[in-house]
């Protein structure tokens, strides 16, 4: 794990329902939006398959944030799964701070398909917030 | 740019520069300039101490930039290039001003502010010679092969020239048999010459050649490539070949207008001067009363032109006609018989004395071909005749080769609005193209007669020679080089060049323009307009223009 | 209606149909048809299909956003086998008979040809002549070569002729050699079976009322430009902005009824939506930007559809819209400021005058010049307003027969009625066309699938250069090196366009000669391109699933174009990644289920009716349960229409038709008893009497209608002269009315309350209705009306403005002063006395009723609570059937194989249940005229070793997929293949970690992360 | 207007290697006096003259240019000069946007042999140039304006659709286009102004925006331009990702350019 010397910048995860906030995603680039390169994209059937456990996951090998967007409430294409998943996802904050995470790390947004303004806004808000926090070792496996 | 080390040689031009500038101010004034090395007068410095001071100087101070201010780099700047090579400084770096033509001759009652103005020339040249970069001309090996398109009597010649200088010559003709146009005449002004007798001469010689290649029955389906280095692919039925050549030379040729609903033209008794040929060569005519129309659709709106060759093939013909039956009456109908030359003007004489009837008609009463009869208006006796006849022969004008503006298009060489291939220079360079190797002769030039043709045919042969014999092209580096980040390979620099010498290409990185230095003439026209600022036109950059400007600007307050 | 004059022989009927329309009603019918075994043109005249909807930036009432729900619809549209798009292309004439019809397409020159172009944009990039921007409303510019909006399907760019000057940019700059500048207008003849129209509306031309100065005003703009304004993709990038000057307005007026309901400019009647868009447009546009204060101008609320009125509550109550129920007279500019001054009259005859930053004119919709032009080639009838001519019964049938019509061409309407109407006209057409099914569909041959089970990952990596799109940033040839170093991958190459057809070829080609068994495509978004390379290595004889996409252009080359360093290190992880998971995955089976090809109908009114019998018409068996005994429903009720048709006979004939044909079995007084099973495989057990029959389905179709509200209000049933409108109108009825002086009519009784919040939709027509029915017996009886909002939508208000004009009297009534009766005694006889406050002259007035009428509300059966739990999907608040989607999955439910039509779903009109029977029997054929249908394969499985069948994954789950088993080892969770959808709630949900999702499992997931350098 | 006392313009010309600059010479071999105000570089073709340079000049303070090139169809490069025309017409339809006469930019061609007709065009450029005064002085504005003026200007003569535009007018105009169809003088013209203008337009208010964000209100005041028209430029800068919002003050968005 390189250390938050000159020159690191964050890595993260982001997992992006492919519904709603992919296609938000896609829309920012064929806007040429343009925003910090340091995520990483995953995408899943629904904001709702993201498993807390890959965030914990995520943050023992070396990322230093994670991101999970799914549809607009409403909007989801299994009907409820972004409720679900943002249950999850307040309790795991919740948990995460419990072991001194930062709440930082862990982001969680509504993007649409339309709105792909909002996406390149979003991943620079988490770039910046992560990058503040520095890189994440507290969970880092070594 | 900070260690460029500029030397700046003032020539007084006798009195011509330092009778009406102050030259010392001038040289003070040079030597305060930034990267000035030295700052020298010479009363000449065209002249052998001139030159010698330039050289000593790149040595002794060892400046990497010469600058003369002194006349025209239209006559002096080879010189000081030259100079400035046997020093061992690329020619490139040399950096002319020219405060005599455009100076102190033409500002010679304000010596003031002419030598102001020389002031401001010379910091320019200086500003702009610091940007100067050393360029090397490229050569490019000639592949020592010359291709003539057309197997007429044009094209043979010329074939059989260049074979004649131990070039590679191949001649493709889209025929079956060699000897285009003279192949359908019978004899031949003024000699009275069989056509056919002719052909078989040449045609056996080209056989005879073994540097010639003779490609019957085959067209050119593709040309790339430029001076030196011209591929062409030729079609011979089904299969296409690849041919190599250095330089091509353009004898198409023409055809004869066919009268078609002109004067009740049948083909029958109503003929055209071409089908007289061939009913002459196979004997005897059936026609006691023979009438020839000149003019016949040209030189009127359609084709303004004066064909030039029918006027005397009319003569000849008539002159058969009366040859073979001196009883046979001849009439011929024209507007203005065109027969220049001293020769040519005998030769009508002869015909005159053989009894041929000459009527002048104009084209706005013409001639009317009735049954039996021709009604014309004879503008010299001012009163309307009845001719019969057994025979009437149309004079048609020659037109441009019909597939010639395609074959224009793929050698991207111009035609002019008639069809026929237009040279670079009307006056100056007749046989040429603008594009280099590229050479023009005989009819698919404009009509013309044998003796035409084949002069012609030398003379393309001899043009074409030249490259072929120096074995190289070289060529100016005032070329453009293209910024492959840039270029978006929109074309437009394609488009804008009139010698094909920048073309878009696939690259790795996508579409990229690409320079054709040996076919470029470094006007800068496609650096200029490129959407993207993506070509440089080197040894006239932005940059060294700018630094022209800009130091003129800070002369401002 | 349409009775066919020259029955076509069955033998020269044509499997296919013509869809005129790409519009959200042409793309549901031509799914509908091409599913059920139809071959179908979709001819639009634009460029793209989409239609209005892809203009919009949310949709009422559930603020969906517009796109989202639509570009998936227009993708499998452009991808579907059997449907053929065809854009830029009118119809100009037809011939033939029904069922086989020539009609001739005119199709306009696009210059791009649609097989190559690829839609990377690079051609607009550089196009130097600029156009208004119609997309945008005008709000902003494009170029000459140009595509409508990013999402667009066929993705194909257009040259705009009229703008373009010929200069020949786009061609040199194309690198896929798409651009044609040699297209033609071409005229094609296609040979069809039916014909559906589903040509859309046009918006009015505000212009025309020029007392609101659109068009001179900068900051008036019509809603659809406001659609724009708000969209996300839209000018401003969503920001609500103004045109005069680009500010954020603070004060927004929205005026109601332009160019609708009004008579001067000859459209007199009412465009139905523009309330609801209005208050949506107020909502989002407060959601968007805090600070803005919405008013609405209206003349009368009409929230008339399902959970409408709600929505409306909660604009007024949470977002703080203000409604203002006046006439505007003027709209004036303040010339410093650009705001406007908008002059009104209230209700109570005051004249008000009040300034705003922005004023949108809420316009209605009318049929345009080239939809008329359209019907004209057709040889079909429109009525006076220039909307398709239909009639009740026969809601999709135009004047031809074989023609059909749906959405607003036939008269204005929202997104799920023009969706209802679209499945239905679709079912008509396959009604038509059953004996030509499936004769003209393809379909694809692929080679025997590999096994590769067990075989060590081999795994091709294809990166794209997309033209310059991602060669011009990323650094492709590294990428493609750095791709060969990875573990497993046997082969890795660029592309200049991975996606061009030769490519396809040379990926076939790799697999079989490396070997390949895995295939990596590194280029742009699997949203629109999976399927495609998905075919390819399934024609190369991979399982599909053995396939990983990577989005290199949409989410790095185009996101960081000014850092190509940190672009190709982020390409290069994104391969890295895609490998991590492609060692993992396996080839995934899709669940062939069975179908059992018959249906079944729950209820016999009306729709059920209609239901069954265009399910048997197309073929299936059907078996039809009603409660009560007789059929009919609601409707053996109601004597007439609004167009005065007989209800009854019309009733009579459709019972005749139902119970003489053999492949319908009814059961009378029957209820179903339980159902169980799944899509294509349900099986129901019905009682009758003390009887038990098992029955098997393919589907169900819940059609249980509504029931009239036994009101206790206003004294009813206290004395015979207070009555219900079902009541009066059998009085009206029967011979002997007797005469009337003055009948007072009260609506929304037992509507619009808190017990039952919702509009019951068709009372004010019924209201209107009967008013004219007395009027027209005796004109001299005194009809009042007394009312709260009048809602007759659509054609309806035609009728309204009829029984004005024959002098009924309509007073309005708040909710909070409700009218009063009481009893007195006047000239010794006992008369009704009706008081109401009336708004206008600002004070009460006494009417003695002679009659007293209540337009009751219409109420859900109690029973459907119970059918609900049986059938396992959800009812409303209200008690009515939730279907999947209020937008585009109107008669669906969320549970595969159900579907729901009629009053069962909300209250709603005679043409309006029929459209929607025939739209649940649409997507019903969608399944039934399958054998077997393909569940995806992407589902989830529980490994029942670890599950403590705690069931915290059924109640996840939205689709009932999961089930608790008892197996011999005990209680464990078991996922119905047939119905599960993929989403990974359960999965993530599960505390043992005991469901996993194929496709996308814990394993390839945790791959992915941990493959971080 | 009256020439400015004691005024002596800075006039550059281009002049081609082979006609006009041959002209120039045999001028001075003749001893044709002219002005000494003209400072000539030479260039190989007229066609090398880029729109962007004479922008360049004028940004740099010179108050007269004169490109000359060789009599058109005399062309050594065959077809050079036809560009030359074009590119100027270009250039002058700009300079009117700026608020400069178009006068100061002079296109001419000279043949070698018109040494006399070379001065008499200098003295007459030299004239008309006296007479116009300064650069900008009929541009009412203040220096700062006219400076930002200047620099959209170039801007906007780099921007790759002119410039293409520029090169393909002979063609459309006197040829045909792609489609086989003339364009009308007029109808390119007009095309050429709406082009120009708006990208004229765009870099103002691109430069306006650079360092300081601003509203829709506070660029239409500094351009004197009408707010409407900004946004609408605005819109399409920021759809190029050339601007962005950075921020909303009151009501309004404030704008600033994107850098990179």
């Amino acid at each position: 794990m390189e250390s938050a010397g000159e020159g690191w910048t964050p890595k993260i995860l982001a997992f992006l329902c492919n519904w709603c906030s992919y296609a938000g995603a896609d829309l920012a680039g064929i806007s040429r939006m343009q925003y910090p390169p340091n995520i990483r994209v995953v995408r899943v059937p629904c904001s709702g398959r993201v498993n807390p456990y890959f965030v914990i996951k995520a943050l023992q090998h070396g990322w230093d944030g994670v991101l999970v967007s799914g549809c607009h409430p409403g909007d989801c294409h299994y009907i409820s799964g972004n409720l679900v998943a943002r249950r999850r996802f307040a309790v795991l904050k919740d948990l995460l701070e419990y072991f001194g995470i930062e709440p930082g790390r862990l982001n969680f947004s509504w993007v649409s398909a339309a709105e792909g303004e909002k996406f390149a806004i979003v991943v620079k808000d988490v770039v910046e917030k992560v990058k503040s926090l520095g890189p994440a070792e507290r969970l880092v496996k070594r | 740019m900070d260690d460029v080390r500029v030397g700046v040689f003032i020539c007084h031009c006798g009195t011509n520069i330092g009778g009406f500038l102050d030259v010392l101010r001038l040289v003070d004034y040079t030597q305060s300039l930034p990267n000035v090395a030295c700052a020298k007068d010479n009363k000449y410095t065209c002249s052998d101490a001139g030159l010698t001071e330039i050289k000593n100087a790149i040595a002794e101070k060892k400046l990497d930039r010469v600058v003369v201010a002194s006349c025209t780099p239209r006559t002096h700047e080879p010189l000081f290039r030259s100079t400035c090579k046997e020093a061992g400084l690329n020619p490139y770096l040399f950096q002319f001003v020219n405060i005599r033509d455009q100076c102190s001759w033409v500002h010679m009652q304000e010596r003031e502010k002419a030598t102001e103005k020389a002031k401001a020339l010379i910091k320019m040249g200086v500003a702009r010679a610091a940007l100067l970069e050393p360029l090397e001309e490229t050569e490019v090996e000639v592949t020592p092969c010359a291709m003539v398109i057309g197997g007429g009597i044009t094209g043979m010649t010329c074939a059989l020239s260049l074979a004649k200088r131990d070039f590679e010559v191949k001649l493709v003709e889209k025929e079956e048999r060699l000897g285009g146009t003279l192949n359908s005449l019978y004899r031949l002004y003024p000699t009275q010459d069989e056509a056919s007798k002719l052909i078989q001469a040449k045609a056996e010689d080209l056989q005879k050649n073994p540097k010639v290649e003779v490609l019957t029955s085959s067209e050119v389906k593709e040309v790339k490539g430029f001076v030196g280095n011209y591929d062409v692919t030729v079609k011979h039925g089904e299969n296409d070949r690849l041919l190599k050549a250095g330089v091509i030379i353009v004898a198409t040729g023409a055809e004869a207008l066919k009268p078609t609903s002109m004067y009740s033209y049948n083909g029958e008794n109503i003929i055209s001067q071409m089908e007289l040929e061939q009913r002459l060569e196979k004997g005897k005519l059936n026609a006691n009363k023979v009438v020839m129309i000149q003019c016949v659709g040209s030189r009127n709106e359609e084709r303004a032109y004066c064909s030039k060759v029918c006027c005397l093939t009319a003569l000849k013909n008539a002159m058969l006609i009366k040859e073979a039956d001196s009883n046979a009456q001849v009439f011929v109908l024209y507007r203005d018989i065109v027969a220049q030359g001293t020769q040519y003007e005998d030769y009508y004489g002869k015909a005159r004395e053989t009894g041929i009837t000459f009527i002048k008609y104009s084209p706005e009463r013409k001639p009317v071909v009735e049954k039996g009869s021709v009604r014309v208006y004879d503008e010299l006796l001012n009163e309307e005749l009845t001719i019969p006849y057994d025979l009437v022969v149309l004079s048609t004008p020659m037109i441009s080769h019909h597939d010639s503006a395609i074959l224009a298009q793929k050698l991207k060489v111009p035609v002019d609005k008639n069809g026929f291939f237009l040279e670079a220079h009307v006056k100056l360079r007749p046989v040429d193209f603008a594009t280099d190797g590229i050479y023009v002769c005989g009819c698919a030039h404009w009509p013309a007669d044998i003796s035409e043709s084949i002069s012609q045919a030398y003379a393309a042969a001899s043009r074409a020679s030249i490259p072929l014999s120096v074995g190289h092209v070289k060529t100016e580096p005032l070329t453009p080089v293209v910024n492959e980040d840039e270029c978006t390979g929109c074309s437009l620099c394609e488009l804008t060049c009139s010698f094909q010498a920048i073309r878009v290409e696939e690259t790795e990185k996508g579409r990229k323009a690409k320079v054709i230095a040996a076919s470029c003439k470094g006007c800068g026209a496609c650096g200029a307009g490129c959407p993207h600022k993506a070509i440089t036109m080197q040894h006239f950059t932005d940059e060294q223009l700018l630094a022209q400007i800009i130091s003129l600007g800070e002369v401002k307050p | 209606m349409v009775s066919l004059q020259n029955p076509v022989s069955e033998v020269n009927k044509v499997g296919s149909v013509l869809v005129i329309g790409g519009g959200i009603g042409g793309i549901q019918s031509a799914l509908d048809l091409a599913e059920s075994g139809f071959k179908v043109y979709l001819v639009d005249k634009s460029s793209t299909i989409g239609g209005v909807m892809a203009q919009l930036d949310k949709t009422f009432p559930t603020n969906d956003c517009s796109m989202c729900i639509l570009s998936p619809k227009l993708v499998e549209c452009g991808r579907h086998l059997n449907v053929e798009v065809l854009t830029c292309s009118e119809v100009t004439g037809i011939s033939g008979e029904v069922g086989n019809f020539s009609v001739s397409v005119r199709r306009r020159p696009r210059y791009v040809d649609i097989e190559k172009c690829t839609g990377c944009g690079l051609c607009a990039k550089f196009c130097p002549v600029e156009a208004i921007d119609t997309f945008n409303k005008g709000l902003c510019d494009r170029t000459a070569i140009h595509i409508n909006y990013p999402q667009a399907v066929p993705l194909v760019y257009m040259i705009d002729k009229e703008k373009c000057i010929g200069c020949g940019l786009c061609r040199s700059v194309c690198l896929a050699d798409a651009i044609t500048y040699s297209d033609k207008e071409k005229v094609t003849t296609l040979n069809v079976g039916a014909v559906i129209l589903a040509p859309g509306a046009e918006e009015f031309n505000a212009k025309l009322k020029s007392e609101y100065g659109y068009g001179r005003y900068p900051n008036v703009v019509t809603s659809i430009e406001f659609e724009r304004i708000l969209s996300a993709s839209g000018p401003f990038s969503g920001r609500v902005q103004r045109p005069s000057d680009g500010d954020i307005p603070k004060k927004i007026a929205f005026l109601q009824c332009v160019g609708s309901r009004d008579v001067t400019c000859g459209n007199s009647y009412c465009s139905s939506v523009c309330c609801m868009y209005s208050t949506k447009e107020a909502v989002i546009a407060k959601e968007h930007m805090n600070q803005i204060e919405p008013t609405i101008f209206y003349i009368d609320m009409r929230s008339y559809g399902k959970d409408f009125d709600k929505y409306i509550n909660r604009a007024k109550e949470e977002y703080g819209v203000r409604f203002v129920r006046c006439r505007i007279s003027k709209v004036k500019e303040v010339p410093n400021t650009q705001n406007l001054r908008v002059k009104y009259e209230t209700e109570d005859g005051r004249l008000s005058e009040e300034e705003f930053d922005l004023v949108v004119l809420s316009i209605g919709f009318t049929p345009s010049e080239n939809i008329k032009q359209l019907a004209k080639n057709l040889g079909v009838e429109l009525n006076e307003y220039g909307f398709s001519k239909i009639q009740p019964f026969y809601p999709l049938e135009t004047s031809k027969p074989g023609i059909f019509v749906c959405g607003m061409f036939s008269s204005p309407k929202d997104i799920p009625e023009t969706v209802t109407q679209a499945s239905a006209a679709a079912a008509k057409a396959g009604e038509l066309l059953s004996s030509v099914r499936g004769t003209l569909v393809k379909k694809k041959e692929y080679p025997d699938e590999m096994d590769v089970r067990g075989q060590p990952p081999r795994i091709g990596v294809f990166v794209c250069h997309c033209g310059i799109n991602i060669g011009g940033v990323v650094g492709v040839p590294s990428v493609v090196d750095y791709a060969r170093t990875l573990p497993n991958v046997i082969h890795a190459c660029d592309n200049l366009y991975t996606c061009s057809s030769d490519t396809q070829e040379i990926i076939k080609n790799n697999i079989k000669e490396y070997g390949l068994n895995r295939v990596i495509v590194a280029s742009c978004s699997p949203r629109t391109h999976e399927p495609l390379f998905q075919e390819t290595i399934k024609e190369a004889g991979l399982n599909r699933y053995l396939f990983e996409m990577t989005n290199i252009r949409d989410q790095c080359s185009w996101v960081h174009l000014h850092d190509p360093e940190a672009a190709t290190e982020k390409a290069k992880d994104l391969v890295r990644m895609a490998v991590a998971k492609a060692r993992m995955i396996e080839p995934l089976e899709r669940l062939s289920l069975g179908v059992t090809h018959r249906g079944l109908v729950i209820g016999g009114g009306l729709a059920g009716m209609t239901a069954a019998l265009t399910l048997a018409k197309q073929g299936f068996e059907v078996d039809v349960v009603e409660k009560n005994q007789e059929l009919g429903g609601f409707l053996r009720k109601i004597h007439h229409t609004l167009e005065h048709e007989n209800t009854q006979e019309n009733l009579r004939n459709l019972v005749e038709n139902i119970s003489a044909n053999k492949l319908i079995q009814i059961f009378l007084n029957a209820k179903i008893e339980d159902v169980s099973g799944y899509v294509g495989n349900f099986k129901t057990t019905i009682t009758q009497g003390s009887e038990k029959i098992e029955r098997d389905h393919g589907i169900v179709i819940v059609a249980t209608g509504g029931e009239e509200y036994s009101p206790n209000e206003y004294q009813y049933g206290e004395d015979p002269r207070i009555m219900t409108q079902l009541e009066l109108e059998n009085r009206i009825a029967t011979p002997d009315l007797e005469k009337l002086g003055n009948v007072v009519m009260i609506q929304c009784v037992g509507s619009r309350n808190d017990e039952h919040p919702y509009c019951s939709r068709m009372c004010c027509g019924e209201s209107v209705k009967n008013a004219l029915k007395l009027k027209g017996k005796a004109p001299d009886t005194n009809v009042y009306i007394l009312y709260r909002d009048i809602r007759t939508y659509g054609l309806i208000e035609e009728h309204y403005r009829k029984a004005r004009e024959a002098g009924v009297i309509f007073i309005r009534y708040k909710e909070e002063s409700k009218p009063t009766v009481t009893k007195a005694l006047s000239e010794g006889k006992e008369v009704l006395h009706v008081s109401v406050f009336d708004p206008t002259i600002q004070e009460d007035i006494l009417i003695d009723a002679d009659l007293l009428v209540l337009s009751t509300a219409v109420v859900p059966p109690k029973e459907n609570s119970i059918l609900a739990k049986m059938l396992k999907v959800p009812i409303n608040e209200d008690g009515f059937f939730l279907e999947a989607h209020a937008k585009l999955r109107p008669v669906d439910f969320a549970t595969e194989g159900i579907f729901v039509c009629g009053m069962a779903h909300s209250p709603k009109s005679i043409d309006e249940s029929i459209a929607q029977a025939k739209a649940a029997v649409s997507r019903a054929c969608s399944l039934l005229t399958k054998d077997v249908i393909e569940a995806e394969g992407v589902i989830a499985t529980v490994n029942p070793n670890r599950c403590t069948s705690c069931e915290l994954c059924m109640q996840v789950c939205a689709y009932n997929a999961i089930e608790i088993e008892e197996t011999k080892r005990g209680k464990t969770a078991k996922v119905n293949s047939a119905l599960c959808k993929g989403c990974g709630a359960c999965a993530a949900t599960c505390r043992c970690s005991a469901i996993d999702i194929k496709g996308f499992t814990d394993m390839q997931l945790s791959s992915i992360i941990t493959a971080m350098r | 207007m009256t020439p400015q006392e004691g005024f002596s313009p800075d006039i550059i010309g281009f002049l081609c290697n082979w006609c006009s600059y041959a002209g120039a010479d045999l001028a001075g071999v003749s001893r044709f006096q002219y002005p000494p105000n003209v400072r000539i570089i030479r260039v190989m073709c007229s066609a090398r003259v880029d729109p962007a340079i004479v922008l360049e000049a004028f940004v740099r303070g010179l108050d007269g240019i004169m490109v000359l090139g060789c009599h058109l169809g005399d062309c050594h490069y065959l077809t050079g000069n036809y560009y030359t025309e074009k590119r100027v017409k270009t250039v002058k339809s700009v300079l009117e946007s700026v608020g400069l006469s178009p006068e100061r930019l002079l296109i001419d061609w000279v043949s070698a042999s018109e040494g006399e007709r070379f001065a008499a065009l200098v003295k007459e450029f030299t004239e008309t140039i006296r007479e116009l005064g300064a650069l900008g002085k009929e541009a009412n504005c203040d220096i700062q304006q006219l400076k930002t003026r200047l620099a959209a200007a170039k801007e906007t003569l780099t921007r790759d659709r002119i410039r293409w535009l520029v090169g393909r007018e002979r063609e459309l105009t006197e040829d045909k286009n792609v489609f086989g169809e003339r364009v009308t003088q007029e109808e390119f013209d007009q095309l050429m102004f709406q082009t120009i203008e708006k990208e004229f337009e765009k870099r103002k208010i691109l430069i306006s925006i650079g360092d300081d964000a601003l509203s829709i209100k506070e660029i239409a005041r500094k351009m004197e331009a009408s707010p409407g028209k900004v946004l609408r430029n605005i819109v399409s800068l920021e759809h190029d990702g050339l601007v962005s919002v950075v921020g909303i003050e009151g009501n309004s968005p404030k704008y600033r350019r994107v850098r990179g």
